[in-house]
């Protein structure tokens, strides 16, 4: 069968795209709310259909076949799932080490991968009274923490990428010194891509800084840079990301997220 | 260090002092909220973001009005959007003093509008946690602990600003955290099924209900169907919460509507959205909106019933059709 | 209705009676294998309808009616339990003080209530040989620090009472110092009776040790001295014990241990 | 500090690089116990006592022969005799070198007479423990934790000989013990119900066998049936252990005969007095006729199925009518 490429499509939808083929078969990946969610349904539904979602409000294995979650803790990830119990369990499993990918998202990003979904403002002074104020972590920091990699999805912006982020919700590489995890007591391995509106990042191995890996459709690598609050490490090998098929595309928007509660969000910018 | 709600000890002390036998807790919400829920209190939610959350009780505190509460809770949606909403139209009647949470928002549905006009506006103190974290400290506290070791978020600016402490590992010489228990005042819990003594039943995730519940000094349990004690009993495996951890059950169909509530309903979406964009509003500044709804729908009425009555029922239906988790069938008493 | 006292009943029937009787209705009682548990099934079916019990291996508040259970872990605890996880569950809610009693045996006891069921011989030089090995704590160390009080049942011997135990299992008061279970962390109250073949013993409110409260039929206060190792407080108002009645022994013989699985165990002297 | 079994960094590692993805783990029993248990292994035993013990397992075991083996369990009786069994019979077949425990004993059967001579014999390393101080120490392990606190038992002579550690609580000021976790190299665990992936139910006392499971490096799992997975996964909330957690699978009826099985059989008293007589005279002296038992039981036989064949059925049949837990009455398949 030869593959079609899509015609047009939108940042969120190569965003899950991206995230979807960066997941591997059978491995048992914790997945964070909203484009994780629809990313993992996608690789269910293409190369991935051993992967074993975990979500943090208790359930393990579910069939994702009743409808796009709108919620990490409502009914639909719970059909025929391989367990159930409460948060405690989820996270307990994965501090373990059952979870081999965390997939989360933040809204601010620093060059070692750590990430702040708490807060904008002045820290710690500014904490009682933020400028913005986001939710919080959830279970993305003990994802950061605790899968054996993370993944990381993210609005690629200036604003959004920058060398020191307001708050550091979950760690990624923390200073990017040897070890820095480790030392810290951590026991997962950290950040393992970032997958972005505009490019496939990942971290070198030993400064542990970003690096751009692939650019996405449209994009080329300074552009990608030029969208970006710090200097990314951009080797000679960078690649361009295999557009969306038309089969992802129409399994994203008929099959998946029909009502575009994830997916046709409107990104600020 | 400071704690909030009950010291481990003073938990400790209030639970051996109590009436552990088996006994007919019904009563009604009204009474249960008058009696467990005080000025100052600290609050343990149940429930994760907008799923079995216990809005029949937060609709109740709020009817009756409260002043400088402390919300403790991993993730949650409508329970704190609703009590923050009363403090946005009225602080004299209800106030929030204090959050210790991990996570607020309502996902799918979009950010709080509340938590960003409480906290841009410094209305509250703030204690931020992982989703983990709050749930590991509730459950050092319902098992009797002052502590328990966690290992994430090290390495994270939370630990600049809460309490817990990083200590060396005696055994592994590594850094690892230690989170302080939490036991609240009183955890209100809402789950489908529950015995007149308390024996709860919960079905689809747990989420923290069980631990937060056993933390708290008092529990007030509203189910969406009472059910025979010996049906309750006849699958001791599946009970999630023993009736002596329970001080008041009340059967309250709906309890977590809008919210969803696995083999009961699905969200409802339509209610969940208009709430929110009326807290938006409130947080920009326009408060009418919100003030009549709380009128319509809180202040007006007097129970949860009430509250349903004034939704279409082919609303109620929809939410109860596209609803997937498995439904319950469970024997009940009828009473008239 | 007139009450009937037995003609004959052995020492081992006496202490269930006593047992029972020391156990106040509606309260939670955790229980340790053997004579507690027909102690609690006896006070269930006389006075004590609204006892809970709690067995170690998971089961809570179960219906004491499928028979005498051989272990407390085996499905006879488990009829139509209030709770039913296991281990951890159970000695967590006693922990976090959920259980009013801990009804336990043990081997050897010293003045202070400290139990020994671990081992006979010197400690600690010969752990690893002892003279006698017995078998464990079992959970009943977990039930003498954190249920709020303690009961004990004992075998009354002069070599099972003793001013210095081989091996402090299950503590007690510790040394006698005032406060010494608080300053050493435990969260009970500790020990409230000691029943034995002989008599009803407490303790002395201001030295912690060992007071004789009444002597069962048969026994003085010089006779129970006698078969203890260490000198006993006795006050001027120790009481006779009120013999088990016709009901009560008819009760432990036909209704809970007809087979004698721990009532007709024979007493080793 | 030493750790038996896997240190927490290398039961993370070991767990971290495991193929985690949901496959037929069935294979024979036989099969398993090669792989799976080596000697010098810390051994995670499940089950309470007598009840649910991996009886089939430890006589498959018993049958291959292993030497310097470290047991872990909180209370335990049939499964630590028969490998004490074993030793007092040969010991150069097959050998425990140390215990990690809570009790070994028989309750209204009685004391353990191998264990006296054992001890009395100084044949094995000891560690003392409570039954909540192993099944926390399995817990702490399960979640990932190198130590877990307890308050019991503070002030008793354990703590002079165990690896527990009296610290101050950071919080209270107050001593706490820290357990160090327990990760053994292998658990052996029986349940009632498992499906081809491993995913398990267990019907009454969960007792320590989840934690136990998913403490341990490896785990092997017999089920007195094997169910489909669609009836396992029809009720999310009553499995007890993820598939994930396990690698072997054997359906083995009986598999925790003579002990207890809720549901399925009561204890087969006869048989366990039998046993335990045998035990008891070995201890004085006279092991013959406990070689003879493992000659007819143990090394004359393949399998459990032809154990049990040894035994008369109206005696299978009596266990079966007066066990009183709740029959089970999953759907499973039938296969030829």
């Amino acid at each position: 069968m030869k593959k079609e490429y899509a015609k047009n499509f939108t940042p969120q939808e190569m965003i899950v795209v991206a995230g979807s083929r960066t997941l591997p078969d059978k491995k048992v990946v914790f997945a964070g709310t909203g484009l994780p969610m629809v990313a993992i349904t996608l690789a269910q539904l293409t190369h991935g259909p051993g992967i074993v979602p975990v979500f943090e409000a208790g359930a393990v294995g579910p069939e994702l076949s009743r409808g796009l979650p709108l919620s990490v803790g409502d009914s639909r990830t719970t059909y025929k799932a391989n367990y159930l119990l409460g948060l405690n369990s989820a996270f307990e499993l994965t501090q373990r080490g059952y979870c081999d990918f965390g997939f989360i998202g933040g809204a601010e990003i620093d060059p070692y991968g750590n990430l702040n979904s708490t807060m904008m403002g002045t820290f710690p002074d500014g904490y009682q009274k933020p400028k913005v104020r986001l939710p919080g972590s959830g279970g993305a920091s003990d994802m950061a923490c605790s899968c054996e990699q993370t993944i990381i999805i993210m609005v690629h912006e200036p604003r959004r990428f920058n060398e020191k982020i307001s708050y550091v919700t979950s760690p990624g590489f923390l200073d990017g010194s040897p070890n820095a995890r480790q030392k810290a007591g951590l026991v997962g391995k950290g950040p393992y891509r970032v997958i972005t509106t505009k490019a496939i990042l990942g971290f070198d191995e030993e400064t542990s800084r970003m690096k751009l890996l692939a650019t996405l459709p449209g994009e080329t690598p300074k552009s990608v840079q030029d969208a970006t609050g710090f200097e990314l490490i951009i080797p000679s090998d960078v690649i361009e990301f295999e557009p969306p098929t038309e089969e992802e595309i129409r399994l994203i928007r008929e099959q998946i997220d029909p009502k575009g509660y994830f997916v046709a969000k409107k990104i600020k910018e | 260090m400071y704690w909030t709600g009950l010291s481990p000890d003073e938990a400790r002390q209030y639970l051996a002092n109590k009436d552990k036998s088996k006994k007919d807790k019904r009563m009604t919400l009204k009474a249960a909220v008058e009696k467990f829920v005080n000025d100052g209190d600290n609050i343990g939610i149940g429930g994760f973001v907008n799923a079995r959350q216990p809005i029949a009780i937060v609709h109740e505190i709020i009817r009756q009005g409260r002043k400088d509460l402390i919300l403790s809770f991993q993730s949650a949606g409508l329970a704190p959007e609703y009590l923050a909403g009363a403090m946005a139209i009225d602080p004299d009647h209800l106030s929030i003093k204090r959050m210790e949470l991990a996570y607020f928002a309502h996902e799918a549905f979009g950010i709080s509008p509340l938590l960003r006009y409480l906290t841009e506006n410094s209305l509250v103190e703030l204690e931020d946690w992982s989703n983990y974290n709050m749930s590991a400290r509730f459950k050092a506290a319902s098992i009797g602990l002052p502590f328990i070791p966690c290992r994430s978020p090290l390495g994270s600016d939370m630990l600049q600003t809460n309490r817990a402490k990083v200590i060396t590992c005696p055994f592994t010489e590594r850094p690892i955290m230690l989170l302080p228990a939490s036991h609240p005042n009183v955890a209100l819990i809402h789950v489908q099924e529950a015995d007149i003594y308390g024996n709860c039943r919960i079905q689809g995730p747990l989420y923290t209900c069980p631990e937060i519940a056993m933390a708290a000094a008092n529990i007030i349990v509203t189910c969406d169907r009472l059910i025979e004690y010996d049906e309750m009993t006849r699958y001791p495996n599946r009970i999630s919460l023993p009736y002596f951890a329970v001080d008041a059950v009340i059967e309250v169909p709906f309890g977590s509507y809008p919210g969803n509530c696995n083999g009961i309903h699905y969200f409802d979406e339509q209610h969940i959205q208009e709430f929110r964009g009326l807290c938006e509003k409130a947080r920009k500044g326009d408060k009418a909106g919100l003030k009549e709804y709380y009128d319509k729908y809180i202040f007006g009425v007097k129970n949860t019933t009430e509250f349903v009555n004034q939704l279409p029922l082919s609303q109620i239906q929809h939410v109860q059709k596209i609803e997937p988790g498995i439904r319950l069938d469970a024997g009940f008493t009828v009473l008239e």
